[in-house]
């Protein structure tokens, strides 16, 4: 606790800011101040938890789901073969500059209005940040190790399993950090392509009837989620990785 | 450019130094230029805004509610908007907007759907998928069509489609659309040759209201009326050449169009007019005319439909700067 | 049997060559040293016996056979420790068995009879950084010689320690060797070292690339004696053999 | 050239399958053909390359500019002062989770259709990605590096430049090659609230009228753009960093 | 002068204590070997004088000034070569003297004069990974040297050198030192090293913690020369020393 200090005082004094700003303006549909955010979440309950949430948080969990586990079977496929490193890496490096907000309208056209389509535009946004970090967790490895474990007639498989692996587990950590806000990111702009229920949605709703504090509510929302999430993730990656600074 | 927080500031006071120089006047309309707005580009065209001392600058919305958050927020000194939206945004959401002047003296929005489809009237809305423009009224206008026919809107699915009303019910995305302009959508589509049907929401206890109407900020019109006034005048003159010459106002519109992104057809558009001009100003009515009455109709409906929170009193919404 | 013939190597980095028609051999269950000046290119023929370098002339067999064309007929404990972060000491020193997918049983066993023999039983659960230079030392000695190969290579495996256990450690891999005759090949640069445990001693001179290198038999006997080393015969191969070392560096 | 043969081969396999199945398709609002779309894309060339290329480019420039010198800023800050790091490393991470997106039409409200709301999103989206890279880049300087320059008496300003600086050069190119793509669909998300011109405007007014090429054009354009600058970072990264696997 | 008063010492992942109150002293202008089994607590000491641990208990002064104070008082050679692999060896090797600010052209000159010294001088362009061991370790001590600092901590300097190599390196020590009379504190595991260079040698005995360090007079005077180590005291004194090192560790 004691160590959160700081960053829960700056926390503080930015709300105060803001709280202040907010009060100055006195048009909530311009900046709602927080407290008002505050009560607007409790008025919306309701719908936000039994409705929104739930259909958000299934759109990003089921895209990262799929991201992660195609993000990884890409790079390990990668690293597997050089011929197909040299295939894919470029390729994918260049869909990563695509921008696939552009084209999620016509995921719509594809999918319709079912979650699919949101879930395919969060896949692209997580996809390819997945892929390039492990791919470059993996190809950190230090070339000495890797030398001495051939030596020892490890097999392909081996290096990967006994070397690569712990190499690229703190890139794996810090693509799924990554990866948490950008899977939410991808699902509010799901929704705003259309969408009927779900937190990005009902911000936008919130939006069309000028309802500041309907705006960030949800997002609030989102964001404690996000950030629950990535939090429970450092500290599994606290426990796992000991030897950063040691490699 | 800066944090637009003393909003009034920058536009209310510029010391006006001759004729040469143009005040700067910027305007968010409420849907991609089409022939509702020819009057605009006519009066930019033949300098009636510049005689009034404006450079009137032209934005297109880029959410459905611009027209009405960018006044409000200072962003814009007018914003096109929907009568039955205005209200209820200006009185649930505190928004210090006032009204300016009415576009159309009657309603011209309509339901579409595919002839395909067998919508052909409010009960055949029960259980569809009904695309809008994101406008909370839509949703409310389609359930009180619904019960007034006597159905329930339960199972009705309301999809946001936001600027893409045609696209989504073309291809089949949607069965039915609102917020589609009778003037444009209709005889859009059926040039693209598809069957549609469409009917009136006032047909099903909708009351009429003023489709669109100028909104300015509540600050600028007290601070600074003489500027709208300047403005709304402008409109005025532009709108007797729109009359007098619909042909050419038509061309200056298409000529100002954006082509790559929003091409018009000059065959609907010519329809479009001439489903407009008799509306745009009637026997009874000016251009701009607005009635507190209608007004207040259209807040009451609000009310009893449990819209509005509260009974409101609209007066202060409306203000007349021109006859 | 390993035998180089005529191989040469040069590092595309560098102008010089390292080596050029080399051939040498060494039997089966040989114990042999390699000495020679600092970055005359010892490590270098390590690498190029494990593969880790292919020569730019010449054929590396082992058994006959190219290297190429075969597997796991090599332990290499390099210069430096390469002790993985990520594992324990003993898991370590497990790594080359859990290569060569012994049981896990078997694993344990063998773990702690060497940890046990090279003084870190107790230090078996900690983590390399938490260990003496030394120490990481001895744990990489132990870790090459669990790994099944019958070919030990090993790159001044006894440079950080200090002078008992040091003797300790040479006895110590004698008794291996006489136990499970292994083919040893080990760089030094203590020529002691060199003559109490290699039968044979090769020496790498000064000329760049080197063509060839000086082969010097250790007329002593298996079990040796440290006492050995007092001999005059010795005590003179000794000062030869460093005579003998030129260093291809100008200091 | 040569190596970058399979690759090519991939893209254009890619390509003819996409081809085929537009073909087959043959309803180029839900999926235009690539022929199609380079028809489409120099029809369109006038409008595109001197309207709306330009407009982006200014977004995610300035955006991409104002991001990595503030990141930069605040990762050097974190890394200066202990305090600091405790005060904004968890709200940075937290800021992090705030899907930006969701409250961006409220910029429109903040800086009007100016290129600041814009800019503004933008830097959102690549803000907290670059401190947080360069910043863990800072902190993974090897224990030891660091202990041997304390005992040459280097002062907390030499670490950082002597030691500091070169580990986190990798990470810092990570980083821009990350913010680059990023920085493409801020500009775009942004465009879609509200702009006059710019690429991601374009592709979305095509949208609206069914014509998927026109969709497409934009998008392929500006990925394009961002492949020749993640290529230009990439080159000057081998340049510049050649012991990445003997750290 | 470096002072240590009653220093204890214990690494929090460890049980035992590495050593308790603590006390000796070394002179300005002396040179000091500190010998002991591997793993007894050597480069420990090192760390503590460096500042790179705190002592639980105890006080350590250099010239009377506890080392918080003081900055810039030392340059250590760590065990490992710890080259930075971005910079080339000229530049690593000018690292301390950048941090020293000491002018572009005199560090060239610096920097080309002591890499000449190591037999370094056509390597100065080239990385540290295309260098063998050993030159490493010549690059670590050349820029250790180079630190203006008046005590210099040389861990294991010389145990990646061969034997003639290693030789000229300690005589060059030996000139430096006269030279410039810094106060120099070396460890080693070839207690002949020891004797050759240092005036006093420290040795660390096995118990754990351990509360002194038994200190021996070596009875030559400098200039030394090699020829002296044949010296039947010496010899003599060298079997002791041997004698005197209890490992530690349990083999
Ligand atoms: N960073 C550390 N954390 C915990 N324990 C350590 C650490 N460094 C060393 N030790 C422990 O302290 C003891 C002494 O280590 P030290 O490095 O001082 O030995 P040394 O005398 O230099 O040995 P060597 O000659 O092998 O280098 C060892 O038993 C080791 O396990
Ligand atoms: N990876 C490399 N790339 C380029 N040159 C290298 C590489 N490794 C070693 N060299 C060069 O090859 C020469 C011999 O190196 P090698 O490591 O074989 O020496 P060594 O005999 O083992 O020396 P030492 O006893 O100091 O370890 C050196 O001059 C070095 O500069
Ligand atoms: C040509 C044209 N087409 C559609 C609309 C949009 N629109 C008309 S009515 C309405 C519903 C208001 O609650 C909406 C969204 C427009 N303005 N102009
Ligand atoms: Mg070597
Ligand atoms: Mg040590």
């Amino acid at each position: 606790m004691k160590k959160n200090m700081p960053s829960a005082l700056l926390v503080l004094i930015l709300l105060m800011l803001w709280q202040g700003v907010a009060m100055g303006i006195d048009a909530a549909y311009i900046l709602p101040s927080p407290t008002g955010i505050l009560v607007r979440l409790w008025e919306l309950r309701v719908p936000l938890f039994t409705v929104h949430l739930p259909a958000t948080m299934g759109i990003t969990a089921l895209g990262l789901l799929i991201s992660v586990v195609l993000g990884l079977l890409l790079a390990i496929a990668m690293d597997w073969n050089p011929k197909l490193e040299k295939a894919l890496y470029p390729v994918i490096v260049a869909s990563q500059t695509i921008p696939t907000t552009a084209i999620a309208p016509l995921f719509i056209l594809w999918f319709g209005y079912s979650i699919w389509s949101k879930v395919l535009v969060t896949i692209l946004m997580t996809f390819f940040p997945i892929a390039i970090t492990v791919f470059d967790g993996f190809k950190s490895t230090k070339r000495e190790m890797e030398e001495l474990l051939f030596t020892y007639g490890a097999s392909k498989k081996d290096v990967f399993l006994k070397l690569k692996l712990p190499t690229a587990l703190p890139h794996f950590f810090s693509a799924i950090k990554m990866a948490i806000p950008l899977s939410v990111i991808g699902a509010a702009i799901a929704e705003w392509l259309g969408a009927q229920k779900g937190l990005g949605y009902f911000s936008k709703r919130m939006m069309t009837q000028l309802d500041g504090a309907g705006v960030f509510a949800p997002v609030v929302l989102l964001s404690v989620v996000a950030m629950l999430t990535v939090w429970v993730i450092t500290m599994i990656e606290n426990k796992t990785i000991t030897w950063r600074k040691e490699l | 450019a800066g944090c637009g927080t003393n909003k009034s500031s920058e536009d209310g006071s510029a010391p006006k130094e001759g004729e040469k120089k143009l005040e700067d006047f910027s305007i968010v309309l409420d849907w991609y230029p089409n022939a509702i707005h020819s009057f605009l580009y006519t009066g930019i065209e033949k300098g009636y805004f510049a005689e009034e001392g404006l450079n009137l600058v032209i934005n297109f919305p880029s959410n459905v509610n611009d027209g009405i958050s960018m006044p409000a927020a200072g962003k814009a000194d007018i914003g096109l908007y929907y009568l039955q939206d205005a209200i209820l945004t200006a009185t649930e959401e505190n928004v210090p907007i006032v009204s300016v002047g009415a576009l159309t003296q009657s309603s011209l929005n309509v339901v579409v759907a595919l002839k395909d489809s067998g919508i052909s009237g409010a009960k055949d809305l029960k259980g569809k998928k009904i695309g809008y423009s994101g406008t909370s009224l839509s949703e409310e206008q389609i359930k009180s069509m619904l019960e007034n026919v006597g159905l329930s809107a339960e199972d009705c699915q309301f999809i946001d489609v936001g600027f893409d009303l045609m696209t989504a019910l073309t291809t089949g995305q949607v069965d039915a659309t609102i917020g589609n302009m009778v003037n444009h959508e209709v005889p859009q589509l059926e040039e693209n040759g598809f069957a549609i049907n469409y009917f009136y929401p006032t047909e099903f206890g909708v009351p009429q209201a003023y489709e669109l109407v100028f909104l300015a900020g509540k600050d600028a019109v007290e601070k600074n009326p003489e500027k709208i006034q300047r403005f709304l005048r402008a409109c005025q003159k532009s709108f007797g050449d729109m009359k007098e010459n619909p042909d050419e106002s038509l061309q200056i519109l298409l000529d100002n169009q954006n082509a790559e992104n929003f091409p018009l057809s000059k065959t609907v558009e010519q329809k479009s007019m001439e489903t407009l001009l008799p509306v745009m100003e009637t026997p009874e009515a000016p251009f701009l005319h607005q009635e507190v009455d209608v007004w207040q109709k259209n807040a009451d409906w609000l009310y009893e439909r449990g819209i509005l929170s509260q009974k409101t009193d609209v007066t202060p919404l409306v203000v007349n700067l021109v006859d | 049997m390993l035998r180089f013939e005529g191989v040469s190597f040069r590092y595309p980095e560098d102008e010089l060559g390292m080596m050029e028609k080399l051939s040498f051999q060494v039997e089966n269950g040989e114990l042999v040293a390699i000495i020679g000046a600092s970055g005359c290119g010892k490590s270098t023929i390590f690498r190029l016996i494990n593969g880790l370098e292919k020569p730019d002339e010449g054929k590396i067999l082992v058994d006959e056979r190219p290297i190429e064309t075969i597997k796991n007929y090599s332990a290499f404990m390099p210069q430096k420790d390469l002790l993985f972060p990520w594992r324990s000491i003993e898991k370590n020193v497990c790594l080359p068995m859990e290569l060569a997918k012994v049981s896990v049983e078997e694993q344990g066993r063998r773990t702690e009879k060497v940890l046990a023999q090279v003084g870190l039983l107790e230090y078996a659960k900690k983590f390399p950084k938490d260990l003496s230079g030394g120490m990481k030392q001895r744990a990489a000695f132990a870790r090459t010689l669990l790994s099944g190969a019958d070919m030990l290579l090993l790159d001044e495996p006894f440079s950080a320690l200090d002078y008992l256990t040091r003797v300790e450690m040479q006895e110590w891999l004698l008794q291996q060797w006489v136990h499970y005759h292994k083919t040893i090949l080990f760089i030094t640069h203590d020529v002691e070292e060199a003559i109490f445990l290699a039968k044979r001693v090769y020496i790498i001179q000064d000329s760049r690339p080197f063509t060839e290198m000086e082969c010097i038999e250790v007329p002593l006997d298996y079990p040796r004696n440290r006492e050995d080393l007092k001999k005059a015969e010795i005590v003179e191969l000794k000062e030869s053999l460093i005579g003998k070392l030129r260093r291809s560096v100008s200091l």
